[in-house]
């Protein structure tokens, strides 16, 4: 209980990661989604780095990785703020249900 | 890092600073100003070009000069081995002179620039160009610096590369005239392709030297050489063609050789630079004459180490036949830029040539000169061009010597180096007086003084390396008698072994079995150089006594003529630049930086009583004492200034009358005419090679239309016809009707359920994504712990 | 109420209920014990604050020293562990006896809890909260008397006597004794965190910020870009003020914030580049120390470029903790206050902390990085050996002190205040095509050319005649600065006019 | 009292943010000396730990539960900055800077930004249906039970004792220039496209 290891982290993260999924399933708002997708993102990066520093840390492999992860999600959102501009622009909103021109 | 290396590197770093200022700030830093911020780039160059000449020609241990660190860019990994593509600064006498004359050159030819350009930046969409300009030419003085330094193949070629883009920039500099940026196209295609060779040899360096570094691939070629293993042993099937060994080895020298090809314009590839001529003056001065021109014997230069004998003969027969037709064709030019242009193509062909025939100091010896002179030539035009507004046609120029005296002189002087003037016997003359008989005089050695001093090995084949073990001594007794050979590193010299330049020793078998296939040139090879130097002074003479000398044929044209100080005192420079390179330190550092630089498979050098040591040999031009090749050459092509030079002043002393007269004549028509269509490269290259690939290409889409898609549509059409006969007479009645009333509705049916899911809510499918990764997770877990 | 020993006429005193009266009873007997002393001595009061912290550095040094001895002696990390003592007072005392240390007999009854870690950093935390309240306190003040003499007049010169010296310590009361507003159609959570989002931030900035070699709460290997990573948080309490107001100009304020920030953020870290690549390190004491060398070791000399990027930092800052000419997100004149427009009292009160400390915080990395930290102009190999009191007391004065980083860092802050109360607001997208198209070509530039200059000429006599020949510029430069300023100091009067300003008291 | 409600808040978010503070000895004088630098595992950690674990997953649940985008937007940032905080127990120093650097000060900012371009009005609302909600819930709930299953119940292959002497920083640099230099240099290149098309997209016509 007192003694924090490996799985204590695993577990915070899986919750993370759920919650996520979850703000990406029932949020209508394209910046919403955009927010549950940082929060999967950060769900896996602490799996990263709890397994980097429960393995002995001879090496740093899951920091460098979870660093990269961080740096793709920054881009990852600056393009994703782009096209909610571009959606806002074209459909006057940013509610992605009305994005749904193609449905069959 | 050394102080020299260190300012080296600063030399090249400065106008590259200048460039990003030029970039950023050029257009607010407005007119004048902006060239006189490139100047002070180059200047900071040319102080360091200085102070390290200065140091080296007073240093006594130069192989520890030459001893630099370097910094390892990238560590490959291949073949099992690493490879550090070093970042190092190539430190010899070879790079401290051309560097120096690079950087004196452009000096001038910036300071120049900013007079001629005041008046040649005209708007482009309402901005002036005069900024760019500069900016162009910081960058190319940048790369062309860094060419020079670079001690790897890899780096050389990136800088290659990049003066490459910067002639492109200044030859279509004024890109909204259409011819600028068609022959800034022309250019720069052209010289892809000979950068495709220069890069398929680079691809056979690496896979067989492995290596990039010059010092170290020269190495392992000798000690390849020497086991007969690597490069000599490979042996290569390209569709059939099967190539191994010495084969190999030429081809991979060729093919450097081609970028050379490329960028100084030889024979087949030497058609971009007359039209390069569309660029401003200054450019064609200083990229086109001086110095990226020359980048292609300096690049023969570095890797003359890896030429194999075959391959230098296939660069003296290309440097050859450049020589010839260019001279020919510059006789008969009219536009005064262009005369110079081919008289260009004309040294650089000498200086391949010399190349070829293993005479590298003097190649590189006339390549200093002639950077000097030629670009002082070019300078005139400029100011003549800039004078009289733009007109460069010679036949409306004349008597202009009274307008523009310094030009006039200034030019003159170029005339009389170019033509070799000089006197025979005395040791008194005047730019390619001394280059170019250095040249001749060693083409003249391999074409009739061979035999008897290889006369044994000529034979020799294939395995020369044990074969010679034996004749290696004899041989190099031979050698030192008759001191005309420097075999190896300067013919082993006991203080060219002190040197130890990737050491070389006369007694090596190695390079005494590569030397013996060194075969003798035929005939024709010296005799059209022989004749060509009559040639060069007739048409230089004819070019200047037109422009400057008789009477005036255009009057407005010749009241427009004027100079102004800040273009013709660039032009004094170089003329004292002229004299001083014909006599003094370049020619003793070139015979130095060849014991240094070229422990090549053979390196002739003319003459020297004592093979004491390389740069005495270099220095005693002796042309009074009875040394058979400057005998012979004074008997051949002593007076040949005088003949050609006398011969242009009789047809031009009065008018263009007489010349017009002689072009009449019958058989003369017929050789003007060709010569004026220079030849019929172009129009051969424009029908063969574009002309064909239209051809090809329109042959193939009119099969492809004819045959596939045709045949296609008319056997569908057929289809058709026949299915709906069969159908409308069969089928339908037979009541398929229902059958596809069922199919369309099942369809339907399909389509309606299947498109419940498809909401295209995003939401959703991220919902049925998850209820995926559930299930599978599910099924995972279940397999697992059962 | 008893009438104050002051020399003008006061008005009856308000009464206050509730808590906010205890607070001004206690405000008043601070005040009624401490004016007359500081209007007598205010010389003296400074010199003691030298004398002090040059102690505090002596004894800083002593004692954690030691304990890193004990540390180091035993590496199962009994000293490290938080409830672990190791050692009795006795041990201690004999400890201090062998080195002869001052006062040893009553300074072992205050060693014996600090080899407590966990003491330790309680310890820590209260002198940081302490700098904190008391930097933005001063600043404040000082901001007041700089904006008077700038208009030519003296600033607040009531509260406290000798120039109104305890000005903020009354607005400080003043402010927690207003009325906390809410307005109605606000968003009332975020309304009420935004603050604190502000606030702590640009605290938690001081947590691994060296004020001297030991003066550092966690040493840690990335307290540089932490540092900067707080002053690049705070912004988002901003927004949120300035969104959650629901008002038109404060949402105009908060969005200018934001773009502000995200933009300056990159020449700065950019610049920031600069000395890291100098120092090869991001701890900032290491780098600190690096500099002790003298004033022509400091990185700022370096070569031009390390100058380049030190003014362009400077500017960068400015607009990082908007500051004029950048402070466009409170522009009083165009959006009314912008982003705290609506905010009142102690929330209010906590922006303007977060705002100096944030000033001292981008000045105090200036200095760090650039201006070797808390080293004097002269080199601290002349510094003293034997640690006798008198000698490390001089040490502190000479050589490296805190007292001298933040000396150097209220320069700095000086300069903003000038800068505020001389130059004109800029536009919005004058400050954006500054930062785009003007400080981050100079800031790559100079990164580059940096490089180049560590390859190419590090350690040569050139970067040793341009490293001298910086260093001798900026003196000058100084040097002419404070001459003015001593001119300006001794002639103030006649420039002001000499009438208006003998008509004040206390003057 | 209302002196204390006021400055209650500074004292909790201070005590909570320099935790790590107090639980990992991240002080390099020590480790300078060839100390170990490691998370003591005592009882602060193991605070801290669950202190930051409920912040985590309370502002996670909050902006499960939130309506209002911009309050959203907030809770995220009490979510990364605690994530931050698990790095620093983590020891990864680095990566946590660079966390709130990147994600609090850059990334969150940016998705403000473009709440306040896209909003309409100050409390824009868009609500799901309760099918959705509840199927959602029910698929997530499963979800996490089958994930917490398997973290719970693997084998992974531990090396407890963390042995980090000095700073993680130099591995860092040597790192991203020798084994990383590839995947370095696509994401600069990847930064770059991503500029492009970024300022492409959201350009005015």
């Amino acid at each position: 209980m007192f003694e924090i290891g490996l799985t204590h982290y695993l577990v915070v993260a899986t919750l993370l990661f759920v919650m996520g999924i979850f703000v990406m399933i029932t949020k209508r708002n394209a910046i919403g989604i955009l927010i549950g997708v940082e929060m999967v993102l950060n769900g896996a990066n602490i799996n990263l780095v709890a397994f980097n520093r429960y393995n002995g840390m001879s090496n740093i492999d899951g920091q460098i990785t979870s660093l990269f992860v961080i740096v793709l999600a920054a881009a990852e959102a600056a393009l994703a703020v782009a096209i909610c501009m571009n959606f806002y622009k074209n459909l006057n909103t940013v509610d992605v249900d009305h994005g749904d021109t193609l449905a069959g | 890092m050394g102080t020299y290396e260190t300012l080296l590197c600063v030399g090249v770093v400065a106008p590259l600073a200048m460039f990003a200022v030029l970039a950023f700030f050029g257009h607010r830093i407005g007119k004048p100003l902006s060239g006189w911020v490139a100047v002070f780039g180059v200047f900071i160059s040319l102080g360091c070009a200085t102070y390290v000449l200065a140091g080296w020609l007073s240093a006594t241990d130069k192989a520890a000069l030459m001893a630099t660190t370097g910094y390892d860019w990238v560590v490959l990994n291949l073949f099992g081995n690493e490879m550090p593509i070093q970042f190092k600064v190539k430190l010899d006498g070879l790079t401290v002179m051309m560097y120096f004359m690079v950087t004196l050159v452009s000096t001038c030819i910036f300071v120049f620039s900013i007079g001629y350009m005041a008046g040649h930046s005209d708007e482009v969409d309402g901005q002036c160009k005069f900024h760019r300009f500069f900016c162009y030419l910081s960058l190319f003085e940048f790369s062309m610096l860094g060419l020079l330094i670079s001690s790897s193949i890899f780096f050389l070629f990136i800088f290659w590369e990049l003066v490459g883009l910067c002639s492109y920039l200044l030859i279509g500099f004024y890109f909204d005239k259409k011819f600028a940026s068609n022959a800034a196209m022309k250019a720069f295609i052209t010289n892809r392709v000979g950068d495709f060779g220069f890069l398929l040899g680079l691809m056979l360096v690496f896979v067989f030297l492995q290596t990039f570094d010059l010092d170290q691939a020269a190495t392992n070629f000798r000690q390849q050489y020497a086991t007969q293993s690597g490069i000599f042993a490979a042996d290569i099937d390209i569709l059939g063609w099967h190539i191994s060994g010495m084969g190999l080895a030429t081809l991979m020298g060729i093919g450097l050789f081609c970028g050379a090809m490329g960028k100084s314009a030889q024979f087949p590839l030497h058609v971009w630079l007359p039209d390069a001529m569309a660029g401003p003056t200054p450019v064609s001065a200083l990229i086109h004459a001086a110095t990226m021109v020359a980048a292609g014997v300096y690049l023969v230069a570095r890797v003359f180490r890896l030429l194999t004998p075959d391959a230098q003969f296939f660069i003296a027969v290309i440097g050859c036949i450049t020589l010839t037709i260019t001279a020919l064709i510059a006789i008969v030019q009219i536009d005064i830029k262009k005369v110079l242009a081919y008289s260009t193509l004309s040294q650089l062909g000498y200086m391949i040539f010399g190349m070829g025939v293993g005479a590298w100091p003097a190649a590189l010896f006339h390549l200093i000169t002639h950077a000097f002179f030629k670009a002082m030539m070019f300078l005139g035009s400029g100011q003549v061009i800039e004078g009289c507004h733009h007109v460069q046609d010679m036949r409306r120029m004349g008597g202009l010597r009274k307008r523009m005296p310094v030009t006039c002189w200034t030019f003159f002087i170029g005339v009389l180096a170019i033509a070799g003037v000089g006197i025979p016997g005395a040791h008194i003359g005047l730019g390619g007086y001394f280059s170019k008989d250095e040249v001749l005089a060693v083409a003249y050695e391999r074409t009739y003084n061979w035999e008897d001093r290889f006369g044994g090995h000529e034979k020799d084949d294939g395995h020369g390396a044990e074969a010679l073990h034996s004749a290696a001594p004899a041989n190099d007794d031979n050698v030192l008698r008759s001191g005309k050979v420097i075999l190896a590193s300067g013919g082993g010299h006991d203080e060219a072994a002190a040197h130890g330049a990737s050491g070389g020793h006369h007694d090596d078998p190695v390079l005494a079995g590569i030397a013996a296939k060194q075969h003798k040139i035929p005939k024709w090879m010296f005799w059209l150089p022989i004749i060509i130097a009559y040639v060069t002074p007739f048409y230089m003479m004819r070019c200047w006594w037109m422009t400057f000398m008789g009477k005036p044929r255009d009057e407005e044209v010749y009241h427009h003529a004027h100079e102004s100080p800040l273009m013709w005192a660039p032009l004094i420079v170089l003329a004292a630049g002229t004299f001083l390179s014909s006599y003094m330190m370049f020619r003793p550092q070139l015979g130095e930086a060849a014991v240094h630089a070229t422990p090549a498979p053979l390196v002739v050098s003319v003459d020297g009583e004592v093979p004491g040591s390389a740069q005495e040999e270099l220095l005693g031009l002796s042309h009074d004492k009875a040394k058979d090749p400057h005998a012979a050459l004074i008997g051949i092509v002593g007076f040949a200034w005088l003949a050609g030079m006398g011969l242009a002043w009789l047809i031009y002393r009065n008018g263009l009358e007489l010349a017009e007269r002689i072009r009449r004549l019958p058989f003369i028509r017929f050789i003007h005419w060709c010569l004026m269509e220079k030849l019929f490269f172009d129009h051969i290259y424009d029908t063969v090679l574009v002309g064909g690939t239209k051809w090809v290409l329109a042959q193939v889409s009119r099969a492809v239309d004819t045959y596939i898609i045709d045949g296609i549509a008319n056997l569908l059409g057929r289809g058709t016809v026949r299915i709906a006969e069969f159908s409308g007479n069969i089928m339908d009645t037979g009541g398929v009707d229902g059958l596809v009333d069922a199919i369309a509705e099942s369809t339907q049916g399909v389509g309606e359920m299947v498109r419940q899911p498809q909401t295209g809510k995003i939401r959703n499918y991220v919902l049925f994504g998850t209820t995926g990764a559930v299930l599978v997770l599910a099924a995972i877990i279940a397999v697992v712990m059962s | 109420m008893t009438q104050f020993s002051v020399p003008w006429k006061q008005s009856p005193p308000i009464e206050h209920r509730g808590p906010a009266r205890g607070i001004v009873a206690l405000a008043r007997f601070v005040y009624k014990v401490a004016t007359p002393i500081v209007s007598r001595f205010p010389g003296p009061i400074l010199i003691a604050a030298i004398v002090f912290s040059t102690l505090a550095v002596w004894a800083h040094w002593e004692l954690f020293g030691w304990v890193e001895t004990i540390a180091v002696s035993d590496l199962n990390g009994s000293a490290n562990s938080i409830w672990g003592q190791s050692l009795t007072v006795a041990e201690i005392g004999a400890y201090l006896e062998s080195k002869s240390v001052f006062a040893g007999g009553i300074l072992k009854y205050l060693l014996w809890p600090l080899q407590m870690e966990l003491f330790r950093d309680l310890v820590g935390l209260a002198a940081i909260f302490q700098l904190f309240n008391l930097i933005p306190v001063y600043a404040i003040w000082w901001e007041r008397k700089v904006a008077g003499r700038i208009q030519s007049r003296m600033g607040p010169m009531r509260v406290g006597g000798w120039h109104g010296w305890a000005q903020s310590f009354a607005d400080g009361v003043k402010l927690v004794a207003k009325e906390d507003l809410v307005p109605a159609q606000a968003d009332g959570m975020l309304f009420r965190i935004a603050p604190y989002l502000a606030f702590v931030p640009s605290l938690l900035a001081f947590l691994c910020f060296p004020l001297g070699s030991y003066w550092v709460f966690r040493n840690v290997d990335v307290a540089l870009i932490f540092i900067v990573a707080m002053v690049g948080v705070e912004v988002v309490g901003v927004i949120m003020a300035g969104w959650a107001s629901n008002n038109k100009w404060s949402v105009y304020g908060a969005m200018r914030e934001a773009c502000q920030m995200v933009s300056y953020e990159i020449p700065m870290t950019t610049v920031l580049l600069v000395p890291i690549m100098t120092a090869g390190t991001l701890n900032m004491v290491q780098i600190g120390d690096m500099q002790s060398g003298g004033w022509f070791t400091w990185n700022a000399f370096h070569n031009p470029f390390t100058f380049i990027a030190f003014i362009t930092y400077y500017i960068a800052s400015l607009a990082n903790c908007k500051r004029a000419p950048f402070d466009l997100p409170e522009s009083e004149s165009e959006l009314v206050a912008g982003f705290h427009t609506e905010y009142s009292g102690f929330r209010w009160s906590l922006f303007f902390f977060a705002e100096y400390a944030a000033m001292f915080v981008v000045s105090g990395l200036a200095v760090t990085l650039f201006l070797g930290a808390w080293h004097t102009p002269l080199p601290a190999t002349w510094a003293f050996e034997e640690n006798s009191l008198f000698n490390v007391l001089l040490n502190g004065i000479l050589f490296s002190s805190p007292f001298w980083f933040i000396f150097k860092c209220f320069i700095f802050i000086y300069i903003q205040l000038w800068i505020r109360w001389t130059l004109p607001r800029i536009r919005i997208d004058q400050v954006l095509y500054s930062c785009v198209q003007v400080m981050f070509p100079i800031a790559c530039i100079a990164l580059v050319g940096h490089a180049v200059w560590m390859v190419l000429l590090d350690g040569t006599m050139v970067s040793t005649v341009i490293r001298w020949v910086l260093g001798l510029m900026m003196a000058a430069v100084t040097f002419g600065f404070l001459s003015v300023a001593a001119f300006g100091y001794r002639n103030g009067r006649r420039m002001v006019g000499y009438l208006a300003v003998k008509q004040l008291p206390g003057s | 009292m209302k002196l204390l409600t006021l400055a209650a808040p500074i004292i909790v978010v201070m005590l909570v943010a320099i935790a790590p503070a107090f639980a990992v000895d991240t002080d390099l004088t020590l480790s300078e000396q060839g100390i170990q630098r490691s998370a003591d595992g005592g009882l602060l950690e193991a605070l801290m730990f669950y202190v930051c674990a409920a912040v985590v997953l309370g502002s996670g649940l909050a902006i499960c539960l939130s309506k209002n985008i911009v309050r959203m937007a907030v809770y995220l940032f009490g979510t990364l900055a605690s994530v931050a905080l698990m790095y620093f127990l983590l020891l990864a120093n680095f990566i946590g800077v660079i966390q709130l650097i990147v994600y609090a000060g850059g990334t969150l900012i940016l998705l403000i930004f473009g709440v306040m371009l896209t909003s309409k009005s100050p409390w824009a609302k868009f609500d799901v249906k309760r099918n959705e909600l509840i199927a959602a819930g029910v698929v997530c709930a499963l979800f996490a039970c089958l994930l917490l299953f398997v973290v719970v119940n693997a084998e992974w292959p531990l090396e407890t004792d963390a042995v980090v002497v000095g700073s993680s920083m130099t591995q860092f640099g040597v790192g991203l220039l020798t084994n990383y230099l590839v995947p370095f240099e696509a994401m600069s290149v990847l930064l770059l496209v991503v500029m492009i098309g970024a300022a492409y997209m959201a350009r005015q016509e």
